[in-house]
């Protein structure tokens, strides 16, 4: 990986692992996380439901629940390690150097107070600003976001708004108080796509304007092609490749990351009726993961040593890496993206 | 919201006309003849028959039931044979200290139970949570007349720190009180605490975290905020019941309020005073009801019907 | 989608907590205890002794043998007194509860199953119920039928269905709406066959669990009515009946009353904790009153 | 506390202070207005003598003639007068209430002139005297007045200050009585039901006396430092009827056998503490009419005896009802009845009824024996025996020609010595031909803290305080 | 079974000027406040054996109509005709005769299944229903037969649903509604909770069973590629009306109404870079609330095509260029979305 400079770099996050207490033992929900996200670049993490994704934002946030462990790993924000600090002082850098935009607007926001309130309360509990000037400057946020007569709505509750406007507001409030860094867990999945299509559009805005750095969580191969520079691939708890988009999407090191773009069916309509590519059987218990590479039970190319070795992350150059024993092969091999 | 009012209060009256008829024909099914129970072992067929003639209670019952209905509207429950004065006026005597006794349990039970609940929220799984939830288990189920009991055994009769029973000092109000709440206390310190940790796991918690909010604030503001719309409910509920409960805790503790009133007058047959009690009763109860969808309104602005 | 094994059924093998072994061993000792103490321990309500009345628990009798728990006011033994009253208290706990939650089973399900009109009147005939004192029912069915068993279970049934009522009209509302249900009616099921598919068993969890916390009430209304004089019959003892009977002697027998209500306590809240802890599993959602 | 007030706490409310009506024979209302109203003549240590009355005569054997005192006054300063009496007595009447039926046989209240009475009866009423005994006099004027009971007054030591049904009253010292004043200022009647709150309340200084207590809780209380335990004999009495209409009890050996296998001084010595008399006849001794007859004693073997006489060697089934709200420790008093019959062989089910369903049932004849408690308020044997004995009332099934002629020459005889031998001979034939099983006479017991004195014990079982100070 | 249709291009379900409404009440005055046209005038055929996909912003009406179609829902005008019939006023006993023919599949695959049950009573539940269609070897062999069609392993047969991933529950909502073998199947959004490997295997499922059985589908889904992939026919749904229905292929190489030009156009592709795209029209705006649709075109309110007579009269749908569109502009979109113009 070429080294970025220390200066740009926002967020480091490096062997992060984070297991949770349960009924017959823990869950290794997150094992071996390392990504970085500089500032005014968006990473995205990308995988399928339950690889850890959202668990990765919470330990950032300092949001996780209290069954969780963070059994190692550091988060560096700003210099600081935001796991050594207490909560406490890490909850502080939230909503001022870090937002957080959730998945689903319609419960994201507090259904009984006015969306005035709830964006005002940032200015006057973090800012220390007046009732009026809290007001005003939620006016100017709910504006920013593209909501018409923001001055007239600040009045209204959530459920007076529709989902995209929801979304819309919560984005306000993540990004009221300028954060150098925003989270956005699935900020669109809950939406349709023309207003998806806005939502992105608005992120992308804002994030230029602000020089944000982001970090995108998505399941959705597409949004993140559109917005992102680089990628992080999650499986079962473990980033299994990292690197720029179109590197990964082009040339896949990690026979997951392969499966899960042939099972997409194609937009551009070739293989019409033909049947999809897909990849077989299930996605492993977290608190029973296979040995070796966690993923060699689905893999159609997996080898004994598969089953018996972790693979290390493979550096495939320009800061694309694979966990995969044979990612150099992967990469070489032409046959799925002529 | 006035429509909305309307049709409530129609709801609301009808019920109460349905608890009226009821009462009516209950204290005309039972066996016992105010007559008889005024005229005591002596009393002979030519006296009760002479009594029940003054009173009027040899009138056919539909004549007694419109009666009944028609003075019900001006709240004129005509006579109570025992006392001598009004129904209404043996009702309106001792109504204030059944509302008195249930307001001051009320306050209680909601100045104890709801910090209470929040705190053994708060603490889930530790040691304190379980002991709350231990005693608002005991709280809620255990016979209100045993408690009484024993809080007069011990902190009466033994500790001398209270009176025992009436209404004569300010303090008097305390045992009963304390009784009466008791279970409500419970209900409260549960719903409080199951009601905070679902609405503390709803994902706004989470938003209201990412805001970089004071954990004090995230609780106490958001998390409180929703979870009295269950709990609302549940209380308006409650407190309506509580006036019943009352029956039990007045005889315990010789509190001259309307429960006493009712259970001494059912024993002597005083339809009137029986009639009036249970139509103020219910009507209390309906209004309660009312209230508390009104509340409901204020509390949760998804059902607030706007325009 | 989140680690559904996690929700263990109660069926599933796992070790069961202490939450449900130590209230369901102390149930269970209460149910034996009402099973065979009354055949070890026999009480005979006529067997009055006035020389031994009064006495204070681990007292020697006139007969020779030990009162562990002390007599009443004439002279019969407390524990005996006690055991039989577990017998009749717990049998009118269940019996109240069935009959009570049948009704409010079947009325709930239909108000909330096809709403309307029926919904209108089942709720307001449960506004009257809950409104109306239910002492007054009381005296009602006593004097009506006179103190008998069946009536007092029929009074407490009688102020208990709501609850049960309100539950399942609340449960049967949310199900009927659930996907699964569309989906049976897309098979073309008879409502009928829906309610007896769909409906009841996503009852049976939250009326169990209501119907625990309601154990507990309903043993205690029956204390309560005995307390107010429209209990069971003289002579069937109960231990609401006893605690009543008790209450005239706290100056000088304090045991007859504290006894059976210590008793009566442990019993409730070992059920409430084994209700708690059957919500938890069963619905982690149902708030309960 | 003020020593200027007494607390006092009544074991059953006060409904009305209405004596003329419903309440006329309700204790706690005659308690309280005994010291508001005062009759014309008045029961003193088993004497009737003159109050208001200074006189009476019989100018024929159809006319009572009373001559008020001159001077007395109301406590609003208005003088008594006859047309006070006549109106008094007249509301009774109409009143319909437990006492009108007393005064049946009155045809007339004349009024010759201010201070003379005439009560005019259509057959002979020896009765007259007792009976006024329990007529309290109000002035005519305000019995008008519907708002009078709220806080009526008379020509007593004290009339009522303070109101509240069946919660409180207060009493204060009548400006006007003509007699000595009231030690105390200030009588507050409060209504405790419960015996342990009494009990408590006293113990506490919440309150200074109070009655009503089981008698097996006053052993505990007299070895209370602070507190004083006065009992005394009243006029009330525990009964046991049979309903003789019905089997097996329309042979009278049943009924001798029921009572032959009662231990009666066993249950005084134990369930009252000693506190009752075994009772010597169908009406307590102290009572006018009442004769002492030979206790029934207790024998099994006896009672089987008989049994088996009258076709029960192996006993029967029946039942005994009560009223929950008789008294105080009516319970374990049947449940100890019934264990002594089920020795016997004879099973008899219990049947507590609420007061009011246990009276339909009883004047209904519902039932096969009952047990309650009586009280013979006016002090005379006519008041309970003449009035539930006769065969035209029919309480308890029982028809006896000889009884219904000795009850009804009794109440028809003016010549009072000559009423007391026929009350002697109609209680005889009770006792003997057990109409029912009459168990102990009750005793009351008044509990003060140690700073009240004076109390004087009143057999009526109604405490009085006009004499009663706070040290 | 229904008569069968003589035709074979005759459609074997047709909706004309289908409409359902709610009322809407006030959650505690109960008392209805107005009325949502969900579905308000929708025309569609689906040929047998072929897929209809239908597409459209969510609360559009598409989970409505297909409500409506399997008897869940009161049409409150309209009709819909199945093979030729009238069922759109069906009572429970037809729609007990309908159920053989039209089933449906759901979105959530959880939710849809009875949590209580086994797989093999819900599935088994179909003979419950229809106890005269239960197969002769079998109650039993059937549900493994149904089962290892689905490709669920039959040992799962006493499994709840809870122990099943998100993708095996579908199969097995596939299975109980192929059980009955219905010449229709309604699916809405059978894929949508799905993450894109079990995706690809429900779709390959879905598509192999057509074969099969020569299953007509109602294809409901929100995700453009997926509809693309499967379908033979497109409706695009806008606030309860058709806005475009034809051939799939012709709508996606030239759609021609502008809605259909900016849904299109907004389809995040995973490759955007290794495709030829129209340029993105990013729709100004929300959708509208059906409560309140605007006049005349429902769309005009975001379009960026609206001209006044957009705004005062409703476009009814015809033939244009191979599909019917309702659109007063629609040959002007045409010529924008052709490939290589600019938008
Ligand atoms: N509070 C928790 N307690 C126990 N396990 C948890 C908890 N939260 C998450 N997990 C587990 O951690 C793993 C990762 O969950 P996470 O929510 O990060 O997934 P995700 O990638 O965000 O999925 P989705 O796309 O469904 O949101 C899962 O196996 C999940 O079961
Ligand atoms: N039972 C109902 N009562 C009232 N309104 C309803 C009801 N069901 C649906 N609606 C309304 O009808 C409209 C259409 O809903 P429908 O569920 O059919 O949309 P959809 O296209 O399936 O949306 P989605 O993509 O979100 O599933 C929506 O505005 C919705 O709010
Ligand atoms: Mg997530
Ligand atoms: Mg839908």
């Amino acid at each position: 990986m070429p080294p970025a400079t220390p200066s740009e770099r926002c967020l480091t996050v490096s062997d992060l692992a984070v297991g949770f207490a349960a009924r017959g033992g823990t869950i290794l929900a997150l094992e071996d996380i390392s990504f970085h996200v500089d500032a005014g670049e968006t990473l995205s993490l990308l995988g399928e439901s339950g690889s850890g994704k959202s668990v990765s934002a919470q330990a950032i946030m300092a949001l996780l629940p209290d069954t969780a462990v963070v059994s190692s790993g550091t988060v560096r924000f700003d210099g600081k390690d935001l796991l050594a600090l207490p909560r406490r002082e890490t909850r502080r850098l939230c909503g001022t150097e870090m937002g957080m935009v959730f998945q689903d607007p319609l419960t994201a926001l507090n259904p009984v107070f006015t969306v005035g309130d709830q964006i005002a309360e940032l200015f006057r509990v973090r800012q220390g600003l007046g009732r009026r000037a809290a007001r005003e400057a939620a006016a100017d946020v709910i504006d920013t976001v593209g909501i018409p007569d923001a001055r007239r709505r600040l009045g209204n509750y959530p459920h007076q708004f529709s989902g995209g406007m929801r979304q819309r507001l919560v984005i306000a409030m993540a990004i009221a108080l300028k954060p150098r860094l925003l989270i956005a867990d699935e900020p669109t999945t809950a939406l349709d796509v023309t207003v998806q299509a806005q939502i992105m559009d608005l992120l992308g805005r804002l994030q230029r304007e602000h020089n944000m750095a982001m970090l995108l969580i998505t399941h959705d191969l597409g949004v993140v092609a559109d917005v992102t520079d680089r990628v992080a691939v999650m499986y079962s708890g473990r980033i299994v490749e990292t690197g720029d988009v179109r590197r990964v999407y082009d040339r896949p090191g990690h026979p997951y990351t392969r499966g899960l773009l042939a099972s997409v069916p194609a937009t551009a309509g070739g293989g019409k009726h033909q049947p999809l590519a897909t990849i077989g059987g299930l996605p492993p218990n977290p608190q029973r993961r296979p040995q070796g590479c966690t993923f060699h039970p689905r893999c159609p190319f997996a080898q004994d040593i598969c089953r018996t070795e972790r693979p290390p992350m493979v550096d495939l150059g320009n800061g694309h890496g694979a966990t995969c024993h044979f990612a150099r092969e992967m990469v070489a091999d032409d046959r799925l993206f002529a | 919201m006035p429509a909305y009012l309307l049709g409530r209060l129609g709801s609301a009256l009808l019920v109460v006309l349905g608890a009226a008829t009821i009462v009516f024909l209950a204290m005309r099914a039972i066996p016992g003849d105010p007559a008889v129970v005024m005229l005591g072992v002596s009393a002979t067929p030519e006296q009760v028959a002479a009594l029940r003639a003054d009173w009027g209670l040899d009138a056919p019952l539909p004549v007694q039931y419109l009666n009944f209905l028609t003075r019900m509207v001006v709240l004129d429950f005509g006579q109570s044979i025992r006392l001598g004065m009004p129904a209404m006026q043996a009702v309106s005597q001792t109504l204030p200290y059944t509302i008195y006794l249930a307001l001051v349990a009320f306050a209680l039970a909601l100045l104890v139970g709801f910090p209470l609940g929040v705190f053994s929220a708060l603490q889930r799984g530790k040691a304190a949570d379980k002991l709350i939830s231990l005693f608002s288990l005991a709280g809620q189920s255990l016979p209100s007349f045993w408690v009484g009991i024993m809080l007069v055994l011990l902190l009466s009769r033994t500790l001398h720190i209270l009176p025992s029973g009436g209404a004569g000092s300010p303090e008097a109000v305390l045992l009963p009180a304390v009784t009466l709440a008791l279970p409500l206390l419970s209900v409260i310190v549960r719903l409080v605490r199951s009601g905070l940790l679902e609405s503390m796991g709803e994902p706004y918690i989470q938003t209201a975290r990412a805001k970089g909010l004071g954990e004090t604030r995230v609780v106490g503001v958001h998390g409180v905020r929703n979870m009295l719309i269950p709990v609302v409910t549940v209380v308006g509920l409650e407190l309506g019941t509580l006036l019943g409960g009352a029956v039990i805790v007045e005889t315990v503790f010789a509190w001259p309020g309307l429960g006493r009133l009712l259970i001494d007058s059912i024993a002597a047959r005083d339809y009137a005073v029986v009639q009036a009690s249970v139509v103020m009763l219910v009507l209390f109860f309906v209004s309660i009801n009312i209230v508390v969808d009104l509340l409901y309104g204020v509390l949760d602005p998804r059902v607030r019907v706007d325009g | 989608m989140a680690d559904l094994s996690a929700t263990t059924t109660l069926a599933s093998g796992r070790a069961l907590p202490l939450g449900i072994v130590l209230p369901a061993i102390v149930v269970g000792f209460y149910v034996l205890a009402a099973v065979i103490g009354p055949i070890l321990l026999g009480f005979d309500p006529v067997a009055t002794s006035l020389a031994d009345r009064l006495k204070p628990p681990m007292t020697a009798l006139a007969n020779g043998s030990l009162s562990l728990l002390g007599t009443d006011a004439v002279g019969r033994d407390l524990l005996a007194q006690m055991l039989a009253g577990a017998r009749i208290s717990l049998a009118v706990g269940a019996a109240t509860l069935v009959l009570a939650s049948l009704i409010g089973v079947a009325l709930g399900v239909v108000a909330g199953y096809w709403g309307g009109a029926v919904d209108t009147v089942v709720m307001r005939i449960a506004d009257i119920q809950l409104g109306f004192p239910s002492i007054l029912l009381a005296v009602l069915v006593a004097a009506v039928i006179g103190p008998s068993l069946t009536n007092v279970i029929l009074v407490l049934a009688v102020t208990r269905w709501v609850v049960f009522a309100r539950v399942a009209r609340a449960q049967t509302l949310t199900i009927k709406s659930r996907t699964f249900v569309d989906a049976s009616r897309t098979l073309g099921a008879t409502d009928a066959h829906i309610i007896i598919n769909c409906i009841l068993p996503a009852l049976v969890a939250p009326i169990l669990v209501v119907a625990t916390v309601q154990f507990g009430l309903v043993i205690v209304a029956e204390a309560s009515l005995s307390f107010l004089g429209l209990g069971l019959p003289v002579g069937i003892p109960t231990w609401g009946g006893t605690i009543s009977a008790g209450r005239s002697y706290l100056a000088n027998a304090w045991w007859i009353s504290t006894m059976p209500g210590i008793a009566l306590s442990i019993l409730v809240i070992c059920v409430g904790i084994l209700g708690d802890t059957l919500r938890d599993r069963l619905d982690p959602n149902l708030v309960t009153r | 506390q003020s020593a200027d007030v007494l607390r006092i706490a009544n074991p059953v409310a006060v409904t009305s202070l209405d004596s003329f009506g419903a309440q006329s024979a309700d204790q706690p209302t005659i308690s309280v207005m005994q010291q508001v109203l005062e009759p014309l003549v008045i029961r003193k240590d088993g004497q009737l003598q003159p109050l208001l009355a200074a006189s009476w005569e019989n100018p024929d054997e159809l006319t009572w003639r009373f001559h008020l005192n001159e001077g007395i006054t109301f406590a609003d300063g208005s003088p008594l007068t006859s047309a006070d009496v006549k109106a008094s007595l007249q509301r009774l009447i109409d009143g319909k209430g437990p006492l009108s039926g007393l005064w049946g046989a009155v045809e007339a209240i004349e009024t010759p002139d201010d201070l003379t009475v005439d009560i005019k009866t259509n057959t002979r009423l020896g009765t007259v005297l007792s009976n006024l005994s329990m007529l309290g006099i109000a002035p005519a004027a305000a019995l008008e007045d519907p708002n009078f009971f709220n806080a009526p007054f008379g020509t007593g030591p004290y009339r009522v200050a303070e109101f509240t049904p069946s919660q409180f009253v207060a009493l204060e010292r009548n400006p006007e009585y003509r007699g000595e004043p009231a030690p105390t200022a200030r009588l507050e009647y409060r209504y405790i039901p419960e015996v342990s709150g009494r009990i408590t309340a006293l113990e506490n200084n919440e309150i200074d006396v109070t009655w009503g207590l089981p008698p097996d809780q006053v052993a505990q209380v007299r070895d209370s430092q602070s507190l004083t335990v006065e009992s005394f004999p009243t006029f009330g009495n525990y009964y046991m009827w049979y309903n003789s209409s019905r089997e097996p009890f329309t042979d009278v050996r049943v009924r001798q056998a029921m009572w032959h296998a009662i231990d009666m001084e066993e249950i005084k010595t134990f369930l009252f503490d000693g506190t009752a008399e075994v009772a010597k006849g169908p009406i307590p001794q102290d009572i006018f009419g009442a004769a002492e007859q030979t206790p029934y004693a207790y024998d099994p073997e006896k009672a089987r005896q008989l049994l088996a006489e009258a076709g029960y060697p192996n006993g029967f089934t029946t039942t005994m009802m009560w009223s929950s709200m008789c008294c105080t420790n009516i319970r374990e008093f049947a449940e100890t009845l019934i264990s002594y019959w089920a020795a016997v062989g004879i099973q008899v089910t219990p049947q507590e009824l609420e007061r009011a369903t246990w009276l339909e049932n009883l004047l209904a004849l519902n039932w096969d024996s009952t047990l309650a408690e009586g009280n013979t308020i006016t002090g005379d044997a006519d008041f309970t025996l003449a009035r539930l004995y006769l065969s035209t009332a029919n309480r308890m099934g029982y028809a006896n020609p000889e009884l219904d002629e000795l009850l009804l020459a009794a109440r028809a005889e003016i010549d009072q010595d000559k009423r007391a031998e026929l009350y002697a001979e109609a209680g005889k034939i009770i006792w003997d031909d057990a109409v029912g099983i009459f168990p102990l006479d009750m005793m009351m017991h008044a509990v003060y803290r140690n700073e009240v004195t004076g109390f004087v014990p009143t057999p009526t079982g109604m405490p009085r305080f006009d004499t009663v100070s706070k040290q | 079974m229904i008569a069968s249709s003589p035709d074979p291009l005759a459609p074997l379900l047709a909706l004309d000027n289908l409409r359902v409404s709610f009322a809407i009440r006030s959650p505690i005055l109960r008392r209805i406040k107005m009325q949502v046209d969900a579905v308000a005038g929708v025309d569609l055929a689906v040929a047998p054996g072929k897929t209809m996909g239908v597409v459209g912003e969510s609360g559009c009406g598409k989970s409505t109509m297909a409500r409506a179609i399997v008897g869940l829902e009161r049409p409150t005008g309209g009709s819909i005709r199945f093979a030729g019939e009238a069922i759109e006023d069906a009572d429970a006993n037809a729609r007990r005769r309908l159920a053989r023919d039209i089933q449906m599949i759901f979105q959530d695959p959880f939710a849809s299944l009875n949590p209580r049950k086994t797989v093999a009573q819900i599935i088994g539940e179909v003979w419950d229903v229809h106890p005269d269609l239960t197969p002769e070897h079998g109650r039993e062999r059937e549900i493994i037969r149904l089962m290892e069609r689905v490709g669920l392993s039959p040992e799962m047969a006493s499994r709840f649903p809870h122990q099943f991933s998100g993708g095996q529950r579908q199969r097995i909502g596939i299975a109980r509604a192929i059980a009955l073998r219905p010449r229709l199947i309604v699916c809405d959004e059978p894929v949508s909770a799905l993450d894109v490997s079990v995706q690809a295997q429900t779709l390959n499922l879905l598509a192999e069973l057509q074969q099969e059985f020569g299953l007509a589908y109602l294809f409901i889904a929100h995700d453009l590629s997926v509809v693309r992939h499967i379908s033979d026919e497109l409706a695009v749904m806008y606030l309860g009306r058709i806005v475009e229905t034809g051939p799939v292929e012709t709508i996606y190489q030239q759609p021609a109404h502008p809605y259909s030009i900016a849904l299109l156009s907004a389809i995040p592709v995973p490759r955007p870079w290794a495709e030829e795209r129209p340029p993105r029209i990013v729709l100004e705006g929300d959708v509208p609330t059906p409560l309140a649709p605007p006049s005349g075109c429902r769309f005009h309110t975001r379009c960026f095509m609206a001209r006044d007579v957009c705004r005062s009269e409703s476009p009814s749908l015809r033939p244009v260029a191979g599909r019917n569109v309702a659109c007063h502009f629609a040959e002007e979109a045409l010529t924008r979305s052709a490939p290589g113009a600019d938008a």
